[in-house]
């Protein structure tokens, strides 16, 4: 039971970063990033050399864990500024067709740029390798990164709404999220927030990267693809631009995720899926503004 | 508008350029429509180097029929329509042969492309038994060997040389390669289950799933641990279960399938143990055959890299079948070459036995050498072959 | 010299133009309102000036220096600071975080909260209820308690014109007279320049000050709110001729 | 006079879609799909004078696309909601088609699963495509009646939850479906004629739909959402319309696909391709028909002359070769860039007409 909970909770975890790196951009932007799993992907990539061999020539994968950790967090808040600069900024205005087409071909040509530099091949990645130890509690042994995972989520979290709730960016920042245009009346700098905003939601994609890459030792170009699906649904059934909703929703999806491959029968797990797009459906049925609408958030025309 | 239209027609004009047809029958040509580049060139690539390095053997040795092997390539991009086209694409270069992608899915449409024009077509190393007859048509071979042998050789040699009792099945459910594996499996266990052995559970994921934790904890809410673990997976997801199973403290026995051989992504899971895989032949210089051996010099001389797994070899068997067929057959005629190919049995290669007959053109039995992972270092420490060859009810299934 | 002044602005919203060839100009400590009917254009004038939607043609001159396409948050710093229709709080922010944001361009982060502080006490003063609720959610807040946070929030940036859209707007009238109350009171305290948009004029005649008077986009009457007020003529420039 | 908000033109518009009305508003509006259908053509006859079979192969492919964007075009570009699922209905088309031109013998080993009426149909390829069609259109009808009550991004969703459950079910329902296996023996129809047919068919009903009193008050709803539910329209109920018929085209597009490489997957038909034609549409043109095909014919064409270079092309005595993986990453740079600078797609709102006549 307690094995099911942990189990759930790191799960719902990944979701839960995942669909605040959405949200986050969301909020200010109105932009639905397609590009975040591949930014997820490639920093993952970028502690590796780039090469095409089979074998993975590990670069600054070699790091001690304090110089690794923000090396990553770098990595991820750079290239999503950077997407910022070169691309969105020109997109501000756009509908959120163009603007989600956009991302997704900005996505599509990270994804070919690392594929190009690594090949196809996914490389394999020892990442943490202490982490992959098995420790005791309450009881239930569980491998030591489900705790990390879990712990560091939660510190990411509470560090993230400090950040929100004590600082004036973080205020001007969900000032900007509930109402853009009012907030730069009141002299909130545009191109700042949303700069931070791409900022926080790369760094997440770092977290992200190091906790997925430590978990499966793999560096694979799909890697950011099915953690983004899930973080975006997540970040819609939370109720677009509310960042707690994305978290409780993250949470639910992986412990909706979990929950069925425990409870289904075995004939019925390969449709797990099914199952847990079919409960959106039904969740967005009877709350199609999420599950914690953002309150006072403006539709804009 | 009409300016618009002008632009596409141009281009679509200069393209057809592009594709010159030419036939020549003073040539022998073999068509590789395969991947140069997206997913699936990974898998393709390296098959195809072992490919030509029979072709070049074959043709400093004096060629075939007295003519040299010409190489026509077209690349598919790892996607279904591209396939098609690029199998369309060797046919107008003159192949006598079209050698399609690894896998069945992404070879088939240039695999039925050859089918349609007559011409002979072999998959580089698909497992399926779709990639031959039953999915293509009767011009149709693969070089590897059917997935479900893998699986049926792995059940059957842990039970039968490590005393393994009871067996738990864990299936990705992502591709048909590691269903078929499974499969494989399932028709072995009945046969040991009444030689003692026993299913303790099974269980499914994907292959990119975050996380398998909660498939993880049924397996270690068993009253004992099993004493071997089927594990039917394949890249990627293959290093993320098997990591996640070793750090939950699972330390069953891991069979798996071919497709994890490779040391390449063994740095993932430190001081890895108690994990086999069954190989065609050793990439670890440590295959009993010293022909096996100066082929991986020679692979490495071509490439400059080892071979990274054993599914480099099926490429190199493919040629040589094909051509000692041709060679029989003394002509390059499909229907010819095919009889030739049906008649073979027990062919000796470089990498085992091949069989071919008017109702299968894939492998059902064959030697398998057994790699032995131990504190993070393959190595072969056996090698078996299943008692009886996986019957086609089980193929089918 | 005028604190604020337009020149033939247009204002296009796809096909349709909301304002055409609009001039006028503000001097500083001036009270000015905006009327007309519905559709006038005297919103999208506002929010022209205050730089969130763009304009056609025209030039905007505020404190001296041209801020047509300006981005807002620069027109912010020069001294406009606006309460849009509808108030517009931040719903999910606490009172007293809506009052903090506009203090923000002002200071740099260090020094933010202690001059912030002494800000918030000022605007406390002024609406005591808003001090009473600090960390209550704005958006609980009732209509009339939300319009004296939005002018608290707007004084919050230190301006030296305020534009107001409509802020009797789903207001009861004794709750809009408070309101109209405390903005002349503050424009006495802070010599403040008023610029309000209202639909009907009589509000305008009581309160005193220059009126314009718009219609279809154009202004059409410009004087002393109390002597227009009085004539015919507001009658049928605000209701125009009869169509058909 | 000057122009004042009062009235939104719909009124007028959906009072205009009366019977005579709407005649005009037909031969005003036809040349449209004329103009397209005559561009399409064009390419077909330009690639069978080339008599090459992969160019061959090339253009059938373009023609699928065709079709799949203009199915988008019905739901999306009338209703303004951007739909991820109905690739979805692609995957049910060429499925259906599987089911139904499969040689008996190969169907009853490979889907033992499927009801024996279906297991003893053999259908030429045509009536199965037609019948494909309209199961796609009869599937989206069910979850159309669930999905329509929603709108902007939650509507967006849920039709991708759609596609993620049908290929959920495809990929695992062994017995009907192959699970993820391909199926096999799929009539291969390697003539073009069959897809310009298609295609052209396709354009048609997208614009009669388009000029139907329910398209016209679709897109009506589209741009002025609250004047639309005031005057009476029914949203739901019109998206309804536009879904199912976009489905059935998506189903026929779907079963052509698989005609045209003879195996079908479930991963095909997903978000590869959704991402594929979505990108083609919206960089076309969200809201016009002609943005669509155009589109298609333009990024296709972009898409070949990538390859050619990757390639390579002899330039004078050497050959300049892009280097591999290059290609995708120019297209998807040249799709920032198109986006870039027309953000509402190549064509915008606009319909390509004869010269002299109001654009519009």
């Amino acid at each position: 039971m307690l094995q099911i909970l942990f189990d759930a909770l790191s799960l719902g975890s990944l979701y839960a970063l995942g669909a605040l790196g959405i949200a986050l951009i969301f909020g200010v932007m109105r932009l639905v990033n397609f590009a975040h799993g591949d930014v997820i992907a490639f920093c993952v990539f970028a502690l590796l050399w780039p090469s095409t061999d089979a074998m993975a020539i590990v670069f600054a994968g070699q790091l001690p864990w304090y110089l690794l950790v923000p090396f990553v967090l770098l990595c991820g808040a750079g290239l999503s500024v950077l997407c910022e600069i070169v691309v969105f900024r020109r997109f501000r205005k756009a509908n959120p067709a163009t603007m989600m087409i956009t991302s997704f071909a900005l996505g599509f040509v990270i994804r070919y740029f690392l594929l190009m530099l690594y090949s196809s091949r996914p490389k394999s990645i020892s990442l943490l390798p202490t982490l992959s130890q098995p420790v005791e509690i309450f009881g239930a042994r569980l491998p030591l990164l489900q705790l990390i995972t879990i712990i560091a989520t939660m510190a990411i979290l509470i560090g993230l709404t400090l950040f929100l709730r004590q600082t004036r960016f973080g205020l001007e920042m969900r000032a900007a999220a509930e109402n853009f245009s009012m907030a730069r009346m009141l002299g909130v700098r545009a191109n700042r927030v949303i700069m931070g905003a791409f900022a926080l939601s790369g760094a997440l994609a770092g977290a992200i990267a190091l906790i997925f890459g430590s978990q499966t030792g793999t560096a694979d170009i799909q890697m950011g693809a099915s953690i983004m699906l899930m973080a975006f649904i997540a970040t819609v059934i939370g109720g677009l631009g509310s960042l707690g909703g994305a978290v409780l929703a993250g949470f639910l999806l992986g412990a909706a995720s979990v929950v069925m491959q425990v409870m289904l029968p075995v004939d019925a797990r390969p449709f797990r899926d099914a199952f847990v797009y079919g409960a959106v459906i039904l969740v967005l049925l009877f709350r199609p503004q999420g599950l914690i609408a953002a309150r006072g958030t403006k539709e804009r025309v | 508008m009409a300016y618009k239209m002008r632009i596409a027609m141009t281009a679509l004009a200069v393209l057809s350029v592009a594709y010159p047809a030419l036939a020549d029958d003073d040539k022998i040509v073999v068509g590789f429509a395969t991947a140069e580049s997206g997913f699936m060139e990974a898998y393709d690539k390296p098959a195809q180097e072992a490919a030509m390095i029979r072709i070049q053997e074959i043709n400093a040795a004096g060629g075939l029929l007295g003519k040299q092997i010409e190489v026509v390539k077209a690349d598919t991009k790892s996607d279904r329509a591209e396939g098609a086209k690029a199998g369309l694409s060797v046919l107008d270069g003159g192949a006598d042969l079209v050698v399609v992608s690894c896998d069945y899915d992404f070879g088939s449409p240039a695999a039925l492309a050859a089918e349609d024009a007559g011409q002979v077509s072999f998959f580089l190393c698909a497992e399926s038994i779709k990639a031959g007859i039953q999915g293509v048509g009767p011009h149709s071979f693969s070089a590897s060997v059917l997935a479900p042998v893998q699986g049926a050789t792995m059940a059957e040699w842990a039970f039968k040389e490590k005393g393994a009792k009871d067996f738990y099945r864990l299936l990705d459910t992502w591709t048909v390669y590691n269903k078929g594996i499974c499969d494989g499996f399932d028709w072995m266990m009945p046969k040991l289950e009444a030689q003692g052995a026993k299913l303790v559970g099974e269980d499914t994921f994907k292959n990119e799933d975050a996380s398998i934790a909660a498939q993880i904890t049924r397996i270690k809410s068993l009253p004992k641990e099993p004493d071997a673990i089927m594990l039917c997976t394949m890249m990627p997801g293959a290093v993320s279960a098997i990591k996640q199973l070793r750090a939950a403290g699972i330390n069953s026995m891991i069979l798996n399938g071919s497709g994890v051989d490779g040391s390449y992504w063994l740095s993932a899971v430190p001081d890895l143990s108690n994990f086999f895989v069954p190989v065609q032949g050793s990439i670890y210089g440590d295959d009993p055959s010293v022909d096996v051996n100066k082929f991986n010099a020679t692979y490495k001389e071509k490439t400059g890299a080892d071979p990274s797994s054993q599914y480099v070899y099926p490429g190199y068997v493919m040629i040589d079948v094909w051509a000692k067929a041709v060679e029989r057959a003394g002509t390059t005629k499909a229907d010819a070459v095919v009889a030739e190919l049906e008649k073979m049995k027990d062919e000796p290669t470089l990498f085992g036995t091949r069989t071919f007959t008017p109702e299968l053109h894939h492998q059902n039995k064959a030697r398998y050498l057994i790699v032995e992972t131990k504190a993070g270092k393959p190595g072969v420490v056996g090698n078996w072959t299943i008692s009886e060859p996986v019957p086609m009810e089980a193929l089918l299934k | 010299m005028s604190l604020l002044a337009l020149s033939d602005i247009t204002i296009r919203y796809s096909r349709l133009t909301a304002v055409r060839d609009v001039s006028f100009s503000m001097a500083e400590g001036e009270i000015l309102f905006i009327t007309g009917p519905n559709g006038a254009g005297k919103s999208s004038l506002l929010r022209a000036i205050a730089g969130v939607t763009p304009v056609a043609g025209g030039r905007i001159d505020l404190a001296g220096q041209e801020i047509t396409s300006q981005a807002p948050e620069n027109i912010a710093r020069l001294g406009f600071s606006m309460v849009p229709e509808g108030r517009e709080v931040f719903g999910s922010l606490t009172i007293e975080e809506n009052l903090l944001i506009g203090t923000g361009m002002h200071a740099n982060n260090r020094g933010w909260r202690t001059r912030a502080a002494s800000e918030l006490e000022a605007v406390y003063a002024t609406f005591p209820m808003l001090k009473e609720r600090r960390n209550g959610q704005a958006g609980l807040l009732s209509g009339g308690q939300q319009q004296m946070l939005v002018i608290g929030r707007a004084l919050m940036t230190n301006p030296k014109l305020i534009a107001i859209d409509e802020p009797s707007l789903g207001l009861a009238p004794n709750i809009t007279d408070q309101v109209y109350e405390r903005l002349i009171v503050l424009r006495a305290q802070r010599g403040l320049t008023l610029l309000i948009v209202e639909q009907s004029s009589a509000r305008a005649m009581m309160v005193g000050g220059r009126m314009i008077l718009m219609r279809g986009g154009q202004i059409v009457l410009d004087g002393d709110a109390r002597t227009l007020g009085n004539g015919e003529a507001i009658q049928a420039a605000y209701f125009g001729y009869e169509d058909h | 006079m000057s122009a004042v908000v009062s009235e939104t033109p719909l009124a007028g518009v959906v009072k205009a879609a009366k019977k005579p009305a709407r005649f005009s508003l037909a031969r005003r509006t036809i040349i449209t799909p004329i103009l397209l259908s005559l561009l399409l053509i064009a390419i077909t006859l330009i690639t069978v004078m080339t008599g090459s079979r992969p160019f061959n192969q090339t253009v059938i492919d373009v023609l699928v696309r065709v079709i799949f964007v203009v199915g988008l075009y019905i739901f999306i570009g009338n209703s303004g909601v951007l739909s991820f699922g109905h690739v979805g209905f692609a995957c049910l088309g060429a499925y259906a088609t599987a089911w139904l031109t499969i040689n008996p013998i190969m169907k009853s080993s490979a889907l033992p699963g499927l009801p024996e009426w279906l297991l003893q149909t053999r259908l030429p390829y045509w009536e199965a495509a037609v019948l494909a069609a309209l199961f796609a259109g009869v599937a989206a009808l069910i979850f159309g009646r669930v999905l329509m009550r929603l709108s902007g991004i939650a509507a967006s969703i849920a039709t991708f939850a759609v596609l993620a459950m049908i290929n959920t079910i495809y990929s695992n329902w062994d017995s009907v479906t192959g699970g993820t296996s391909s199926v096999v023996g799929i009539p291969i129809i390697r003539t073009i004629w069959p897809y310009l047919i298609g295609a052209v068919v396709a354009i048609f009903i997208a614009w009669a739909h388009a000029i139907s009193r329910s398209g016209l008050a679709l897109r009506a709803a589209r741009d002025e959402p609250i004047a639309a539910s005031a005057s009476g329209v029914d949203i739901p109920k019109e998206r309804l319309v536009a879904f199912v018929v976009s489905g059935a085209v998506m189903g026929l597009g779907g079963a052509l696909m698989a005609h045209s490489i003879g195996v079908v997957t479930p991963d095909t038909f997903y978000l590869s391709l959704t991402f594929t034609t979505l990108s083609m549409l919206v960089v076309g043109g969200m809201g016009s028909l002609s943005g669509g095909v155009i589109g298609v014919v333009l990024l296709s064409a972009l898409i070949q002359a990538l390859r050619w270079l990757e390639a390579g092309v002899p330039i004078g005595e050497s050959t300049f070769a892009m280097p591999k993986g290059l290609q995708e990453i120019a297209l998807g740079i040249i799709m920032i860039v198109i986006l870039a600078l027309r953000p509402s797609g190549l064509m915008g709102n606009r319909e390509v007409t004869l010269p002299r006549r109001n654009r519009g």
